[in-house]
């Protein structure tokens, strides 16, 4: 994998096509999801069945992230993960099969949508709050413990930012200059609680000084923002100079999860102007960064690697429910 | 592009008062939100707070339209901060005031457990009864819907193998008002948990006893008080929650066969009503225990250990249907594995009739 | 009980009676609870069991809240509250006859020296770190929906700090404007560790800026300091104006429980000569606000108080053990 | 003025190695450290985290001395975060470090349980075997010296109810070292308790039981079997930790008498040797739990039901002494009211035989 440190054009179409990969993922997800859930939404019906939290409008963070990271590095990721993972690098096929509760899932469909974890790539991920953060801190340490320059992202909501996990993992982290940078996504919202009503201060990127650790705030949705403070925060933890705390103001272009009628929401009207996919289209094409051909490409590859994914997973077999007690302990026998 | 969402009432309203024999029908959802309101109505100390209980309603309609009648002063969506906030309910307890605080899936005591069980739960005793913790708990639990292991479990074992906090878990809309009713009241803390599937609501599979006749007056169902659900004589089926519904489904099926069943809906695990388990297993000699917690070192043990620490010889069979020691899977193929399912519990029941014993 | 919002020489000396109040007290536990343990220290043996962590040093801390206080404010304190909760006016007798686990102790011998609940000045601790913060906030919340003035005191140790406990607390009171002061006594130790290994920063004050909350260090131990900080925050709080953070730069004289050899600790030489209460005395002397008769006087009447009540808890019925799940529920049978 | 401090030996040092017939004698606590120790030595992937583990040794002796052989770099104070530095036990574990985690207090579960029972114990599960979390985490349980209700609970039988982590709980030096070095070995999440009043603290009240013989290479004690600690005929004893003690004091002294009681030391949790209490009753038909636990929903209901569900009519008297539902008290009168003592347990005993029930 190429480590892009510069902001190259190859760089920025590289983001935008992770970007359309994972929004495309997403799409073919909701299709998935929804397709057999009617007539009356039935929450644990259908071949995706459970809770739904999907990434789009947030392909920026993911994006911004990717290109910093190699597949030694280590990412913990929330209830939210998909955009991140794929990122990441997580095998796309494993990943849907787990999603589709598949056995050639990545967790042979014992985990789900919000626990996926995948070794390979060093990427996990929790549905509570904020608890993916310390685990990030000890994959970090064990990197520094055995003298490499690897690095652990630590993702989380700015909900999670009011959780004690988020502040014990951040002392922790600086106190033991750990190489882990945490990203959080701003996405306004915590399922129906705004931020202005959770979060007494206006970013949690001041937060990072009651630390001793840099913040810093990447406003608009920006991929190249992020682009940036994450180059920086990474190169500060592989030189062993320690965490950074990076917030992102992103945006949660659909519900909190599948069936959220958001009628709580009050921005909802000018959601879709916001949406960064074709924002940072139109600027690459205007800077001639990209064709619209290229776009095409770029949609028809995803969707290409996409529908391969879910076929593969719809093709997969089912777990045996004679399994169910295997994989609670590696060894011995089950009490 | 925008989400095409599909018509849905995550909050529940569309199931609510559906008249029927002129008895009034309400969901459980709406039991316990009309519990609520009338407390509320009748004490301006009661107030609610949690995640999501304010314009959302409760994620699984615990609070809906709490807020249009009595604002956001005293329905309260708090930051993602359980343990801030539980606490902020018991301080407010202390100096008199009446909360109700909404931890929104049991499955995240972990993360606060320290304010609910050190707290909540030992200032009543630590302080010899000079000070009371007047606190209403209130919790979902329960699977069956692919929410994978951390927001499946049932963990009621949890909470009642700890001192100093009541427990009730009801399961039919009757029950949840008035025991939700009685647990507001009570000047004891109280765990108040509601499996989703017992919520009626409309997104998710529900049985036909969700919704069900409630009064509309407020009254009180006596917390630690067991039910006796169905009565019968071959086989005592003695459970809680969820699980009372596929109990009496399984009941009601055998019984064309000639098997009868008492089913034993527990209502509350603290206090726990052993006379009740007694009283019938004194007539049927037989107990199988459903449970959708993990099966070791809970409810399923203590429910079997009460019965022949006092009388050892009286029970010719006894089994349990619980989930057993593994989290709980996400593929429904594989989390129906583990489930107390109807299926589970006829084939013990058939077992226990037969003299066979289960494995 | 007469407020000082100015400090005047009444001021001053009130606040210094009350460190000797505190000291003697102290110093009277100390030699009770060692009393009857020898020969081999046994924790659990003796008039006074279990263990006991004294607050000898940190007397500034408590004297220079005291007269900010009434009875109807409410404070929570931790496992070291003596100081503190003799500062809020806790009835000497019946919290000695709880350190002695005696019927007539505030907690009738259940709770002990680390449970001490007290209705009546709304004073109360708990023995886990951080875990005594939530509770201030639903008193002070209390306090705030009854319209009235009054306000929540909530003490923590500078270990506390890096507790996730701090973190929500401190985020949740900024949000809601609750009228509750937190005040971190830095004592440099949380137990054996020392606070530049626990903590990410040098002083906690900072983290206010976290919340939005104004924070602020009160250095070397200073009563006065304290004083003037915790007046202008309990003015703040009790004006609507929201919650404030205080680190006031105390000094555990003693070991961190009874029976702590403290091997571990590097500062001990210097200890003696940074006791705060000769220091303030014979600031006080010196300026002429009193005599040594004055200090002699206040010594007298402290010992006298604090002699009464040991002498009240010595004297007082053991519970009966018959009793023993007796409280646990105010209603209804045991289960 | 300063503190005329008592000659104490808070890190129990002055207990180790008394040589006796030839027989290398430790403390429980020294046999942990010694564990610890000779794992570090064999494999540089282990190493100790914790609040006051480094230089003050750990609060009850379990890392005594080992900074000074380790260093800090391997014996690492932390601060008082515990769902940090669990996690950050646990992300090592993911990354194949072993980690051996001090959790000081059991009592303090309520912070940090969500790393514990959530994470440590289901990413194996949640993964499909995919990832190990081969971590110990190590801590202190039980009451007896006044503690008071947040510092002398057991709660083993709260970690046994939860899924995927493995729960030991040694009663003598041999065991926990043993156990100790089966749980560093293991690919598994292990839970390791210890009992304050099984370390052989030179500063706490001790039993003789609590310095005992220990090999000096290393071993294992196999996690998932019961020691027979006494053979007998007319009741058993099923217990663990401390009460082990207890029951074997008892059992000595009713031998001269004519009572023959059989002692099982679970040793561990999970799993539980359901085989060893089977084969116990099989012979004596009277059965008695002791548990420094709270009583109900827990390891005592566990033990009976796992016996009753198998048979029966098995057992002719079933009895339990346990801590009743309430939070340990303060004063020393209550807390040995509610302790499971030797009179308690021979007072069981004495009914068992009679054929008395219980009350
Ligand atoms: C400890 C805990 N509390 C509550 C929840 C329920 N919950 C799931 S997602 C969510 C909102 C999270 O908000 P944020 O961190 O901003 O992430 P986002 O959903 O916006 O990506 C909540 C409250 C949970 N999973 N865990
Ligand atoms: C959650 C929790 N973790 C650990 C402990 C054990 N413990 C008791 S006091 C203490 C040190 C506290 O340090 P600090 O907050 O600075 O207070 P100090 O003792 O210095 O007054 C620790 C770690 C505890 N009681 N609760
Ligand atoms: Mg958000
Ligand atoms: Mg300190």
């Amino acid at each position: 994998m190429t480590l892009y440190p510069e902001l190259t054009d190859d760089a920025r179409r590289e983001m935008l096509r992770m970007m359309v990969l994972i929004r495309t993922y997403e799409e073919a997800i909701l299709r998935e999801y929804h397709a057999d859930k009617s007539p009356g939404f039935d929450i644990g019906a259908g071949l995706i069945p459970g809770e739904m939290h999907l990434s789009a409008g947030q392909e920026p963070v993911a994006a911004g992230l990717a290109l910093h990271l190699t597949t030694d590095d280590a990412m913990t990721a929330t209830h939210r993960p998909h955009h991140v993972a794929i990122a990441k690098g997580v095998r796309l096929r494993e990943m849907t099969a787990e999603i589709f509760g598949r056995e050639t899932g990545l967790g042979r469909g014992r985990g789900g949508h919000m626990h996926l974890f995948d070794p390979e790539t060093h990427f996990s991920c929790s549905g509570i709050i904020a608890e993916g953060l310390p685990p990030a801190l000890g994959q970090a340490f064990a990197f520094q413990r055995r003298g490499t320059d690897r690095v652990a992202i630590a993702v989380a909501g700015e909900g999670a930012a009011n959780q004690g996990a988020f502040h014990e993992s951040l002392n922790l982290a600086a106190l033991w200059k750990l190489p882990v940078v945490f990203v959080i996504e701003d996405n306004d919202w915590g399922i129906s609680v705004p931020r202005a009503k959770s979060t007494s201060v206006t970013s949690n990127a001041v937060r990072g000084a009651a630390y001793g650790m840099p913040g810093i705030r990447v406003e608009e949705n920006s991929v190249e923002g992020v682009y940036d403070a994450a180059g920086e925060a990474i190169a500060r933890a592989r030189a062993g100079e320690g965490p950074s705390l990076i917030e992102v103001h992103t945006l949660r272009l659909w519900g909190h999860f599948e069936g959220d009628a958001q009628g709580y929401r009050t921005d909802l009207e000018g959601v879709p102007g916001h949406d960064p996919l074709p924002t940072y289209r139109n600027a690459l094409v205007a800077r001639g960064v990209i064709t619209d051909d290229d776009y095409a490409t770029m949609q028809a590859s995803a969707v290409e690697r996409v529908e391969d994914a879910i076929d593969f997973a719809k093709g997969s077999p089912v777990p045996d429910p004679a399994d169910a007690l295997k994989y609670v302990f590696s060894e011995g026998a089950h009490s | 592009m925008n989400t095409p969402l599909p018509a849905n009432d995550l909050d529940g309203q569309v199931l609510a008062i559906e008249p029927d024999a002129g008895k009034r029908k309400l969901s459980t959802a709406k039991a316990i939100q009309e519990a609520i309101a009338q407390q509320m109505r009748a004490d301006d100390s009661v107030f609610v707070m949690g995640e999501d209980v304010g314009p959302y309603g409760g994620i699984f309609s615990s609070t809906t339209g709490l807020i249009e009648e009595f604002g956001p002063h005293r329905i309260i969506d708090t930051p993602i901060s359980e343990t801030a906030f539980i606490g902020t309910g018991i301080g407010a307890a202390v100096e008199g005031m009446r909360p109700i605080v909404e931890l929104m899936f049991a499955d995240f005591f972990g993360v606060c457990m320290d304010q609910i069980y050190n707290h909540m739960a030992k200032i009543h005793y630590e302080s010899g009864g000079n000070v009371q913790v007047p606190m209403v708990l209130m919790t979902a639990v329960g699977g069956g819907y692919s929410d994978g292991a951390q927001h499946s479990q049932s963990l009621w074992g949890t909470f009642a193998h700890l001192p100093g906090m009541k427990v009730v878990v009801p399961s039919n809309p009757y029950d949840a008002k008035g025991l939700m009713t009685a647990a507001i009241r009570s000047n004891d803390p109280v765990v108040f948990m509601f499996h989703k599937g017992v919520m009626g609501l409309g997104w998710m599979k529900k049985n036909k006893r969700s919704i069900d006749a409630v009064p509309e007056e407020s009254y009180e169902v006596p917390i630690g008080k067991a039910r006796v659900a169905r009565e019968g004589t071959d086989v005592t089926i003695v459970t809680l929650s969820l699980s009372v519904h596929h109990s009496l489904d399984v009941a009601e099926k055998l019984e064309q066969e000639g098997i009868s069943v008492e089913v034993i809906d527990l209502r509350s695990l603290v206090p726990l009503d052993r006379d009740a388990i007694l009283a019938s297993v004194s007539k049927t000699g037989r107990l199988i225990v459903v449970d959708e917690d993990y099966q070791s070192f809970g409810v399923s043990g203590e429910v079997i250990a009460s019965v022949v620490e006092r009388q050892p010889g009286l029970l010719t069979h006894v089994s349990r249907v619980c989930v057993p020691d593994v989290p709980l899977p996400y593929a429904s193929q594989l989390e129906y594995g583990v489930l107390p399912t109807p299926a589970r519990i006829e084939a013990a029941v058939r077992d226990a009739v037969a003299g066979r014993g289960t494995s």
